[in-house]
Formats: structure tokens, sequence, C-alpha cells
């Protein structure tokens, strides 16, 4: 029972895979089981996860199990809403059924936030240059997903939109290319530079206004097993009009707020602390902020090329 | 708040096998094998750290002796601080009673 | 490798500032926790919007009462009839010593309002209903009527947040919720202010229509909740709510409610 | 997916190291499955392993470091309860998860917990709860109202919980083992009459019988039904850690402190599901029934199985106008 690309399977058999539960998705360290329950979930998981692989079958184990599903048993029969249900009793809020991708999406997001210890989480996007990585830590408001997407088109590759995956052992960062999120006018920004067809559909008036979702390219999935040891990391603030500025920032407040960031570091405990003091050993961050992507993209290319050749 | 109860004849200690250093500047982060929590500690509660590592001192004794430890005239280091200090590591039960 | 063996030239000098600091009360260990008020990841980012005009009336017994009737106010002081009128209606009614001291109304005369004693106790049934309903589902209709016309929730942008069928997994919620319409002892409150009285024996408090509350606004840094004004109060009795029937939809913004507090628990 | 009915008793087996992993590889995602879904991944873990490499030594090692993080919570909040009581004369007795990892019982690892419980007599009830208070350990404002506080002290066995203020752990301070108004009146004196200090620190711990009947009145007596198997399992390492002696006498105390049937009950239950014949086990039907029903986990009775059980878990508790008020007004922890 080995995994395939998403794409190569028979549709039909896919579809009943996900609507039954049994289609594992094989992506970085992670084996999660996906059970969807609606059309449009579904054909939002065969477009954006095409190229990653799968198994289907109710033999492989997984990591998380992550079930799309009505809030419960009477009311489907009622409203049409959907939970992302992490199968550990975490409640998320329902969503109407029309946004299911973004409660598909939320779901997996929460399984590895809370359920992963085997890997120290942080909240930030994470791209590379062959195995040396650039953090992009998140900030309210501050466009991690938009640079991480922008960077994608300078040929950096993605490992995560959503967390930095630190190795516990070794101080590297691992892939978990997952569709990049985006938010309200960065979508329009995203389809300009990367094309149509690599951005879903829209979701209109969901609790964090429209959303949009700009797949991981092929390369992404192929090259997500090689492990990127991260060099620099920095703060984007977005402010309208600014000009381009950077400032290098303390590495201990650089720690204390990824620290204040991450999910799990408190449950993972000793090797967590010296995982992350080790990765930061060496390391660069900065604020930087900006008023367009082009500025953002030459910041970034900037304390790139100085610290990293 | 405090941790518990204390007197100036308890005993404390520092035990180096509880806790693991990382230092960035002048900043200390210490990880709590005990706590599991992490903290950060500036140059003074560093000190006060050091100064009772492996090193069992009475209450009174750390009041007394800290201000020479840091190498500061007793007046810039008032007793209030040194105890209030001292209450800190307490807290997070970075220092630990030797009972009698 | 003591601290004490490295100084440089001006070690000592910011040792000496840092104790400064220390004198005027400035702590020195810094615990580092993620922090409860930067929703870490985006679910929990949630807030919801309140869509129609919510009026909170709270007597000096914590009780409070939960609907979108109107009462007339003056002086400070409000009409009698209204107030039992706005109870009778309720869409949600919550026991005495529900809301906290600080919510209360401070003075009250005596004479304008007998504040009913001990209800509580007098649905005996109650109880047990909420076991039955969890399996059959024949108590639902109950639920919907009141439900319906405080269905704005959850989520703001499209009201849907599951009202109306609360009735499917906890019939005996109906109590609860009805306050005038089942039968709750305040029915019967002989109002020493007669009806034509005032009275300055409860507090009112109002939450605009389309307000947006942000649960996470209403935590500190340690994860505790700090709850005031009518949002605090709100959220306050949403979680004794949700505590009692859990996420069963009826009460607006109760699950990204839950999905704070369940983050909260797993920390 | 289509399940075939699970042999819950040969999954107790392998959850307890008692046989090994099943062959095939349907058979162990069926296992896996039933273990993360019942949240005793963690007590599998502790005493099942797999090979370097495969996705099942992934997600037992995951499960061994979230129950690491909850032995080391544990462990450092007893340490603070010592701290926050140190030079006042009470002795308080642990009890439940942190007693077993303090006594390193193989009932304690891997066990997900939430809280500590310790039980302090009567008399230094106030003197505990003020020294736990200047420690930062407050009752919550939901528990702080006038009907809460007035419901836990008149009612129950305990305290209202309490909070720490900055760490945010729970406490529950109890100086009897069910509430007064409970039917099932274990004689607590007599149990802390026995309980002994743990090695090289002033806290105690009830003796090894003890420890397996106050789990029994806990889970049956109590109704601690949410996670059976977590129990279940829990009951079958405290029954393990006897001797054959105190297996002997244990129907004997159990009715001399007034536990009789929690402890039939929990014995009946060895039998059923870990094929541990104790004289003495016995059940009522339709707990039988119940416990069968949510046990298995599957088919459209669990929920009023499980319904059953939660009624059953108040009406042991406290006589009926009471139990009517108390879930009109129950107490609310978290707001």
């Amino acid at each position: 029972m080995t995994a395939r690309p998403l794409e190569k399977y028979m549709k039909a058999d896919a579809i009943r895979a996900l609507k039954s539960g049994t289609l594992v998705l094989e992506l970085g360290a992670f084996s999660t089981r996906v059970k969807l329950s609606d059309r449009r979930s579904v054909a939002f998981f065969l477009d954006m996860y095409a190229d990653c692989l799968v198994t289907l079958g109710d033999c492989a184990l997984s990591d998380f199990s992550l079930t799309v599903r009505p809030p419960n048993q009477f009311r489907k029969y009622f409203r049409h809403q959907v939970v992302p249900d992490p199968g550990f009793g975490f409640p998320a809020a329902p969503l109407p059924v029309s946004m299911s991708p973004l409660a598909l999406e939320m779901g997996l997001n929460l399984s590895v936030a809370l359920q992963c210890f085997r890997y120290a989480i942080f909240h930030a996007g994470v791209v590379a240059e062959g195995d040396q990585a650039l953090i992009i830590a998140a900030k309210s408001g501050g466009g991690k997903s938009t640079l991480t997407a922008a960077l994608m088109e300078e040929g950096w590759r993605l490992l995560s939109d959503e967390f930095a995956i630190l190795d516990l052992e070794e101080a590297s960062l691992r892939g978990y290319p997952r569709p990049v999120s985006l938010k309200n006018a960065s979508i329009d920004v995203v389809r300009g530079f990367a094309g149509k067809d690599q951005v879903s559909e829209t979701l209109h008036g969901t609790p964090k206004g429209s959303i949009a979702y700009r797949r991981p390219r092929r390369g992404d999935i192929e090259r997500m097993a090689l492990p990127a040891r991260p060099r620099v990391i920095v703060f984007p603030a977005f402010t309208e009009g600014a000009a381009p500025r950077c400032q290098e920032i303390d590495l201990a407040d650089t720690a204390m707020q990824l620290i204040a960031s991450s999910p799990n570091y408190q449950v993972i405990g000793e090797r967590a602390f010296t995982g992350l003091m080790t990765m930061l050993d060496g390391m660069k961050a900065y604020e930087i902020e900006y008023g367009s992507t082009e500025d953002s993209l030459a910041l970034v290319s900037d304390l790139w090329r100085s610290h990293v050749s | 708040m405090s941790a518990g109860p204390n007197s100036d004849d308890w005993v404390w200690v520092v035990d180096p096998d509880h806790f693991i250093i990382y230092e960035i500047g002048d900043t200390t982060f210490v990880f709590s094998r005990l706590s599991g929590t992490t903290h950060m500690l500036n140059l003074v509660s560093r000190a006060m750290l050091d100064f009772l590592t492996g090193k069992p001192k009475t209450l009174g004794e750390v009041v007394a002796g800290f201000a020479d430890y840091l190498q500061v005239p007793k007046e810039e280091c008032p007793s209030g601080v040194v105890r209030r200090l001292f209450d800190e590591l307490d807290d997070v039960g970075l220092v630990e009673r030797i009972l009698p | 490798m003591s601290n004490n063996q490295k100084k440089d030239g001006d070690f000592l000098a910011r040792r000496r500032q840092l104790l400064k600091l220390g004198a005027a009360g400035v702590p020195m260990v810094l615990t580092l926790k993620a922090s409860a008020t930067q929703p870490i990841h985006s679910a929990l980012d949630c807030a919801f919007v309140i869509h129609n005009k919510v009026k909170i009336l709270v007597d000096a017994d914590g009780k409070a009462w939960m609907g979108d009737g109107n009462i007339r106010e003056k002086n400070g002081k409000y009409k009698s009839q209204d107030i039992k009128q706005f109870k009778n209606n309720a869409d949600y009614v919550f026991p005495e010593y529900t809301v906290p001291e600080r919510f209360r109304p401070d003075e009250c005369d005596e004479g304008g309002d007998s504040c009913s004693g001990s209800s509580g106790y007098g649905d005996d049934d109650s109880g047990y209903g909420s076991y039955g309903g969890g399996y059959g589902d024949d108590d639902g209709g109950d639920g919907d009527e009141s439900c319906d016309s405080d269905d704005d929730g959850g989520y703001g942008g499209y009201g849907d947040d599951s009202g109306g069928h609360s009735g499917d997994d906890s019939g005996g919620s109906s109590s609860w919720r009805h306050g005038g319409g089942r039968g709750d002892d305040d029915g019967d409150d002989s109002s020493g202010g007669g009806n034509g009285g005032w009275t300055d024996c409860y507090k009112l408090y109002e939450i605009d229509r389309n307000t947006t509350i942000t649960p996470s606004d209403y935590l500190n840094g340690s994860g505790n909740w700090n709850l005031n004004g009518p949002n605090g109060l709100y959220l306050l009795l949403a979680g004794k709510y949700l505590d009692t029937y859990g996420n069963d939809g009826g009460f607006p913004g109760i699950s990204c409610l839950l999905s704070i507090l369940n983050y909260l628990e797993m920390q | 997916m289509t399940r075939r009915r699970r042999d819950i008793k040969a999954f107790f087996c392998i959850a307890t190291g008692r046989a090994g992993l099943p062959d095939t590889p349907s058979d162990l995602a069926a296992f896996v499955s039933w273990a993360q879904e019942s949240h005793i991944l963690g007590q599998v873990a502790a005493v099942v392993t797999a090979e370097v490499g495969s996705k099942l030594y992934d997600i037992l090692e995951n499960a061994r470091l979230r129950s690491s993080y909850d032995r080391r919570m544990l462990t450092f909040e007893t340490n603070r309860v010592r701290r926050a009581l140190m030079g006042a004369d009470i002795q308080p007795i642990l009890l439940k998860g942190s007693a077993y990892v303090a006594e390193h019982l193989l009932a304690g690892v891997g066990r997900r917990v939430s809280d500590i419980d310790i039980l302090v007599p009567e008399e230094h009830l106030k003197e505990t709860e003020k020294l736990l208070g200047q420690a930062g350990w407050r009752a919550e404002e939901s528990t702080a109202g006038a009907y809460d506080q007035q419901y836990y002290r008149r009612w129950m066995h305990e305290l209202p919980p309490l909070r720490h203020e900055t760490r945010r752990t729970l406490i529950d301070v109890h100086h009897r083992l069910l509430p007064r108004t409970s039917r099932i009146r274990p004689d607590h004196l007599k149990l802390m009459a026995d309980a002994r200090l743990i090695e090289g620190s002033d806290l105690m711990v009830f003796s090894p019988t003890d420890r397996f009947i106050h789990s029994a009145i806990h889970i049956f007596g109590d109704g601690a039904f949410e996670t059976p198997a977590r129990s279940f399992i829990e009951l079958f390492y405290l029954y393990s850690d006897l001797t054959g002696a105190e297996r002997q006498s244990l129907m004997l105390r159990a009715k001399d402190v007034g536990a009789e049937t929690p402890v039939r009950e929990a014995l009946w239950m060895l039998g059923e599901y870990f094929d541990i014949q104790a004289k003495g086990g016995k059940a009522p039907w339709l707990l039988k029934w119940c416990i069968r029903t949510v046990t298995d986990g599957q088919g459209g009775l669990v929920y009023l199985a499980n319904a059953l059980l939660y009624v059953r878990s108040h009406y042991m508790r406290m006589p009926l106008p009471l139990l009517a008020g108390h879930l009109w007004k129950k107490a609310l922890r978290r707001v």
C-alpha cells in the first residue's frame, strides 16, 4: 500500500474514499485521515491537493483524523453548516457549507497546532532556497501569506504558509506545503503574479473576510522531504504607503516572540527549548516594514544576500 | 502572592541539575526541568541564580550577602529588592528549600 | 560559567541600572508562555456579531433576563410594568447568583419591587428532560420560536449559527430559555411597586445591533477572563449557558467562545 | 469506514501490554483508532513499542511526549502545593493521578490529567485554603459566585476548584471522598487513618488497597464515565499492583469503609474486560448494559447508555430535589 499522487487515482475512487474517511494524506511529517461530507470541500481537496501523496483504504495509520461534517446528526437536515472536527472534542465554530474549504484548512491547521508534539511548531510561514530557509513570522496584518506567495514566484520553494515545523534533534525545518491562505486584497495581487489557475475560487463573507488559496506547486511537494536550516527570520509589517524600512532585532526578543506564537512549545518542554536555542544560534532577525509587494521582495532579497551567500 | 511561607532561617539552594541555560547577550534563558517552563533572567536575577547555585544559604544570608556578590554598594541593593528577587525565583520553583 | 566572571566595562553599570528598576518594582524574572491573548492559530481568532439589539436585565440576586423588549427609564428607575413584560418575554433566563456582584444594581429601594426569592428548584423535571432530549428528537419543536429571533449568531456576516435547533440536543433546556412562557416563577412576581410604579431593583445592559464581540479581547495575558461592560456580561452569560447546555447552537456566539475555552483548557 | 464489531477485550489486552500488536494492517489500524478515540494512546505508548521509522512509532512517540507533559505538570504542581504549605502542620493526601505519579505507579503512566486532587482533614480545610490562596490559587470567578460557593461548601466533598493565577492549573481540595449528599458514604476517616508518607516527602498517599477502593469509588460511585477505557485500565493496573494477601482482604476492607458496591462493580469490570476472576464481582444488569454499550462505542444506543450513565452519576451524588436544583444551576468552572 504505497502512497501515490492523488491525481493518479480514479476520480470516483478518490471521492468515495474522501466521503467514507478512508483517504490518508501523506504530507511532510504527517499523515492525516480526511473525511469530507460535502461536494465543495471534496472538489477543493481534489484540486488543491492533486499532486500530494495519498493512500486509499482503511489500513493506513495516521497522526491525525479530520472530519469536516455537519455540526450534529440532526442539524444536517435543517441547515447547511459544517464544522472541522479534528477528533478530540475541539468544537470549532460552525461555518456555512459554502465555506467548507475553509473548515477543511482550519481543521488541518488545528490538527497540527494542537495534536503534534514531535516537532516544535511556531506560527510562521517558511520558504527556502535549497536547504537554507527564511522564516516569515506571523503578525496580525503583517502580510505573511502575501509575502510567502510572492517569494514563491521569485523561485523560493514553499515549506509552509502556516507553521515553522522545527525538528527537535537537528534544528532544521520540515516542509508541510499546503495551500497558502490569502485574504481580501492580496487575493487579486497573487492571482496577478501567480496566474488565475494557481488560486482557488474566492470564499466571500467568511469570518476573516474574503479568502482564497494559492496552491503549492508540484516542485514544492516533490522537495518537501528536504529539510532546511533557517538563516533569517523576518517580522513583516505592511503599512499602506510606507517607505521600505528594515531594522535588526535582538535574538532574545525573537525567542520570546516565537515562544509566544507556539501552540506546543510548553507541552514539549526541554527539547523544544534546546531546539529553539540551537536554531536561533547564528540566525539574524529583522523587522521589515513596506507598502508594496515589490518593496517587501527587495528588502528580503537584500537581507538574504547579505547573510546567506 | 508568594510561593509560600518563608523564614530567614530556612536554607535554600539552586540545584544546577534542575535547569538548563542559554545566554543571548545579557539575557539568560532558563528552562526549568521541574516546571517545564522557560524564564528570561536579566543580569541581576541571573546573579541571584548563580549566588545560590550549589551553595545553600539561609534567606538571611542571601539578604545580607547579595550586594557584595553583585559588587555594588549596599544602598543600591536594598534588602526589600533582594527579598523580592528571591521570591521571584521561589515563585517559579528555581530555588528549593533544604529541609532540616 | 557564572556570569560574575565575565564582566566587561559597563557590566556593573548595567547591573546597577537593573537594580534601580528592581527597586521601582519591575520584575526581574519573566516567564515565557504562549500568550492566551494572542490567539495563535487563526481558528481561534473568532468574533461574532450581535445583529439585533440585546438587552440584559440583572436583579440584585444576580438573576438575568435576556431579551429585546422595551423598558422605559426615568431618573435611573425602570417602569415596573415594562420589567414584568420584559421578563415574561425574555429569550433566556439565568437563575440567581449567575451574575457577579459587580454587574448587579447597587442600591435597591425595597419598597419598589420585591426581588423574588428562590426559583430554580421549582422546575424539577428540567434536569431529566435534558437526558431525554439527548437521544430523542421529540422535544425539538420547543426551542424553535424563541431561538429564531436570536439566530444572529456565531459568526457575523451570515447569521447562520444554528439557532433554532437547540431542542435537538437538549430538550430540557427550554425551561431556561423561555423565561416567561414556561411558568418561571417570576411570572407570579407580585411586584410591590405595582404596574404603574418604577423600580431601581434592576440594572439594564444594552448591546447595540451589529456589535462585534471578540472573546479573546476579554482574556488577560495569563489566560484569565477579564469580563466587563455589557459585552463582558454577554460573554459571561454565554459561558454559563455553554456549561449547562453545551454547544447546541441556540445562543449567539457560543461556538466562538467554546473554541477559545477549549483552547485554554488545553494550555 | 465500515468496521467489524470490535473485540474490546482483545484491545484491552494489547493496550496493557499483555498481548502483542495485531498482525494485519487493518486490525492494527482498528486498534490504533480505538486507542485514539478512547484517549488512551499515552497509556498504550507506555507498554507498546514499535519499529523506529514506522508511522506507529511516530504516533506512540507523539503520545509519550504529550503524557510526559502531564506527568511533569502534576509533579510540579505537587511540588508547589508542598511549597505553599511549607511550615504549616498539614500533610495532604494526594489522590488519583498525582498520587500515582508521585508513587511511580503504572496506573499513572500515560494517563491524561488536567488537575490535581488533594485530601485534607476537615479541620485543616480553612488553613489549607488560606495558604493555597496566598500562593495564588483562587476560586475562579465562575465558582466565586455566592451560589456556587454555597453549593460546594454545603454539598460537595471539596472546596470550589481553585485555579492558579499565573499557571492556570486547577486544584481540588477535598475533605471527604464523596459529597455529603452521596448515596454511598465511604468512611474517609478510615481511609485517611491508613494513609502513609511518600518516601522522602511530607505528602501522603493511600495504601495500595485503598487506592484501588478510592479509584473504584470515583469511577463507579461518582460516575466518572467520560473516558471508560482510561478508567478501566487504571483500575486494572491498581489491581495488578496488589499482593495476593491484599487481594484476599480487598472485599473485607471495602465493606469496612462502606465502599462495597463500587468495588464489586469494579471487580465485575475486571472480569468482563481483563479476565480477572476476583471474588465478589457483581453489577446490576442495567449498569452492565450501559458500560458494554458505551465501551463498544458502536451502534445507535451509545447515546442512550451515556445519558443513563450521566443521570446515574448525578443520582449517586445527591438526593433528587437537590439534583434538580443543581442541574438547573450547574456550577460553571470556566467563565
